[in-house]
């Protein structure tokens, strides 16, 4: 558009320039304060540095909680991420393509973890797996099995939503046109669908690996002592001592997640999906 | 390479019927068009044929064999799409081998058949690239080529120029055409440009609101409409309203011009002179239509002249006719100018 | 599409309704099992229920904390809408109808938040705040503002992501008429674009309010006693008693969210746009 | 009600010439054409003029008004787009009411001048509606009438026939036509439909990759085109090669028939020959250009009919002629008939 000159319009440009670049602001000095309290030498967390250092995330390495933390965030993301895989898509599919009825309702509803506080779900879900190791005498909380279940939840809806975005974008004709050369159903989910929704099922799998390696409320509730979540175990070790310590380790737990996108976008374009 | 029937086909969206009790017979190698304005249920139709759509009632049959109840991969059926459909994720080679490969021929074979194909359409340089590197003719004629590499047994075409641009639309359409005629294959197409239908079709079906009009080869219908509908719809047309009783030679115009027609063959309140039909001259003639008129608007179309040319009472009538006819007849086609102009009863259809 | 009928084809059918119901079930187990035990009469959070009462929900509202927390929560939620509202329209629209440079970059920045562990933006507002406090000896911590700012930050992604798909839904060609009609670049915006988006405004801001009420992170950094959301009175609850309590308490947080949900949706069509 | 004077006009983006330095001088109420195939940048243009893109150089003026650097809302030109592009949440009336709105007019005077113009569209029943409970053609009316309501200095039109059906596209055509006669305001309507180009264009731009290859009338550019590409892209064409030397009045095709033509103005290796202009019978004719021919194609097109013929010597020409005037002189057009086939020297247009 042609530059506009009156000053109603100077006005209009300039709040929109303060205001972006307020909102920019506020988003990420957060991120650059953590990055700099990660490296000051003080050994309380407090301003202003005394000197700067590495060794916080050395000390990171000497926790065993957070080594732990680490490891069982990393194997409940991605057990979450595939089992969150394997029931989202033919769901997924099943709700763009077939009409049916309450599909509207079962749309909704697994959509209901978006909207139900985390905390709530947290809850609820330690008490469903406290009931079952009650009843069964199997350990529930605290196992691997019980986070990847209680992350699973987490993961679905973001899963449906992103993969029903996809299909919906898909043209249903190129399925009918696979259809009409002689390809059975499941010929064209394998050879047509799917591989046509590999961007969403990338973007998917990513969010889900986010929002399992992040969460902390369903965590906390499944956690037991020496089975914790490395977000657990950055609560934990704050209600203990605040020193850089904790700085390094969220920020190697953003670099972490960081790197899983930045190796992703090599494979597919994420800033087009998400 | 096989005939169609269609019997009492009748397809039902809640209350709206989107094809009413339809029945057709489509000849071996033939190249039928389904033709009406949008909503008339051809495409519904196709569809149904294709096996996309669940018919409520009716019987489909391809030769001798019963498709009603088959499910679209096995009817055998090559479509082609008004967006081309192509695959965007797989090469134009794969896209062709496509349903060979769901056939699961030998890789020989199927590299044979797909050359075959794709050099039908003249596009065998191209089996490496994908489909968005190619323009929309490029693309349809590859849509062609996957439709037709799996041998169907007929044809089934959803539109399949209109995506293109003016001048490539009149190209693949030659194409089309001469393909079909070379494979000799059984080619249904859906299309709402009469245009098009006139020019590739052997016979058309011309429909309007889920039932079949009329069928004919393009002159049965422009010569002999069955109802005003098909006549509006193929060809340009003169209505004139008025009257003539059954076996009467002459049609009276609510305007009070009068029009020689053949015999009719019952009353009516209307008939239809075709713009191409009638001929313009500078002195009267002996045909029995001649009237004097006034050019009131005359517009110039590539070849052919349009020309609005009103008579004394009040008729005003479209002639349709070249600029080569006009010099030859030494006429000049100015607004405000004025000449005779004349046609045969038999040019006064009645409707 | 008509029925297949070979073995493959029935075992894929019946493969994708079982892991449909799955699903399904295990998305919304957890909220039935919390709504019945909030009506169990168990003096402890336990089954096999021995009667059923609503008094855990009139015990609820005889908790002062949870009528602070949900108090709090509201005012937060409310507010952290209506600042990320009035930050991100104006960014919205910019980010989607100017071409600049670094337009992707800060596009991504934005979103970063959604990647970002919300422990992590947690602690490091926490941080943010007490340097703040500590120099201009302003009450940060546990005030509104705080919790406003804070929440702000996890809105704005969603607040973004949810406009910056309405606007880009809409076609500029509108714009470009009502510009050709006469209208100035202030004009178009209030005349044409933002009445066109308004169901992206209603989804972003229901989002928000979602978002901030149930956050549990972020909070629980920002709290001081007194001063508590209600998921963050929720946790402490927890750390002391266990009793259906605090499953009433979670069932009225998701039925208020449950509430505003449904007044909405009879003004725009939620589950097209979310 | 003004002139447009185009300067120098031209526009880049990254390597692509989309507009190379075009001039164009647009006379008071004329209705001008911008015509040519996808990315010949006529679209790119018309943008210009409405303000939405900025040009890289050149001038822009509208009457004596200078528009180079001014915002499109400051432009006064009505705008029709292909896709309406009416405010889907206002009403009919509130639609053609925005622009008068924005110009801050009393309330009475708005409601007569909204009224005014859905009366020259013949929508004044429907001013409550909203868009979307109207049909396409109907939309686009409304989009007409919303452009004039401003009074604007000038129209510019984006292809808005194009998204309507076959049937409606002429309808709304002529009511373009009438519409823009009627009012008598400066139009440049952009189109890639030559049919529609020559029917409404009082002169017709021919454009192709950013450069004007031809101006002129239909009639003008028919009869005269500048080149091959103008030739091929207004009306059916019969292109043949060969040779012809300044001043000759033979043309030797690379087949070894010999064309009579005028004296030639240069040197030329093609000349090509209108389908309209051949004419055909059974017998020889005293034409310059007389050959026996065969019939290898025969298509009825409605009124018109296709014909290829083929020489002895291989050379095939397209004929186009009306079924009437084959039925006057008595030939039948069977694919395999022989005939006569002949053209003056004078429609033998050197290229």
């Amino acid at each position: 558009m042609v530059q506009g000159k009156t000053f109603a319009e100077r006005l209009g440009r300039f709040s929109v320039g303060f205001i972006n670049t307020v909102g920019l602001g506020i988003c990420i000095l957060p991120l650059i304060l953590i990055l700099w309290l990660s490296v000051i030498s003080n050994s309380v967390l407090s301003l202003p540095a005394e000197g700067y250092t590495l060794n916080w995330f050395a000390e990171v390495w000497r926790q065993p909680q957070f080594i732990g933390g680490f490891y069982l965030s990393t194997m409940v993301a991605v057990g979450a991420t595939i089992i969150g895989m394997i029931v989202t898509i033919p769901a997924a599919i099943v709700l763009v393509r077939k009409r049916f009825i309450g599909r509207t309702a079962i749309m909704q509803l697994l959509m209901s973890p978006l909207i139900v506080p985390a905390i709530v779900i947290g809850a609820s879900l330690y008490m469903t797996l406290v009931e079952l190791e009650v009843r069964t005498g199997i350990p529930a909380t605290g196992s691997l099995t019980g986070f990847i279940a209680g992350h699973v939840l987490l993961t679905i809806p973001w899963c449906i939503r992103l993969l029903t975005a996809n299909l919906a974008g898909l043209d249903e004709i190129v399925e009918e046109a696979a259809a009409s050369l002689g390809a059975s159903p499941l010929a064209v989910i394998s050879k047509v669908t799917l591989p046509l929704i590999r961007p969403g099922i990338v973007a998917a799998a990513i969010f889900s690996f986010v929002v399992s390696f992040g969460n902390l409320e369903v965590s906390m509730f499944l956690s037991t002592p020496g089975q914790l979540t490395l977000p657990v175990a950055i609560l934990q070790y704050l209600q203990w001592k605040i020193d850089p310590t904790i700085a390094a380790a969220s920020v190697m737990q953003v670099a972490i997640i960081g790197l899983a996108l930045v190796i992703t976008n090599r494979f597919v374009n994420l800033s087009k999906m998400v | 390479m096989a005939t169609v029937t269609i019997e009492n086909l009748r397809k039902i969206y809640g209350d709206f019927v989107a094809v009413d009790n339809m029945s057709l017979e489509v000849k071996d190698g033939e190249f039928l068009i389904l033709l009406g304005p949008s909503g008339c249920g051809k495409t519904t139709t196709l569809r149904m044929l294709a096996g996309f759509v669940e018919q409520n009632n009716g019987r489909l049959a391809i030769g001798e064999r019963d498709v009603t109840a088959e499910p679209p991969y096995r009817r055998n059926i090559g479509l082609v799409f008004q967006n081309y459909a192509l695959f965007p994720h797989l090469t134009i080679f794969e896209n062709v081998a496509f349903g060979l490969r769901r056939r699961k021929l030998p890789e020989d074979e199927i590299k044979l058949r797909v050359r075959e194909a794709l050099e039908l359409v003249r596009l065998g340089h191209l089996e490496d690239r994908y489909p968005k590197q190619m323009s929309g003719g490029q693309q349809q004629r590859v849509a062609i080529a996957r439709a037709i590499a799996i041998r169907p047994d007929i044809l089934l075409l959803d539109e399949p120029l209109s995506n293109l641009d003016a001048k490539l639309r009149l190209q693949v359409r030659d194409e089309l055409r001469a393909l079909q005629k070379k494979l000799n294959i059984t080619t249904i197409m859906v299309t709402h440009d009469q245009d098009e239908a006139m020019y590739v079709g052997d016979r058309l079906v011309v429909m309007q609101e889920g039932k079949i009009q009329q069928i004919g080869t393009p002159i049965e219908l422009y010569n002999n409409p069955a109802n005003r509908f098909v006549a509006s719809f193929i060809g340009r047309t003169n209505f004139v309203e008025g009257e003539i009783a059954k076996g009467e030679t002459s049609f009276k115009a609510k305007s009070g011009t009068v029009i020689a027609t053949t015999a009719a063959a019952r009353a009516s309140n209307e008939i239809v002179v075709r713009p191409e039909m009638i001929e313009l001259s500078a002195q009267k003639t002996d045909e029995a239509n001649c009237f004097d008129a006034e050019i009131t608007s005359s517009v110039f179309l590539g070849g052919n002249i349009e020309i609005v040319a009103t008579l004394p009472m009040g008729d005003a009538f479209t002639v349709i006719t070249t600029v080569k006819h006009l010099k030859d007849r030494g006429l000049a086609a100015e607004i405000g100018s004025r000449l005779v102009l004349s046609f045969s009863p038999e040019s006064a259809v009645l409707m």
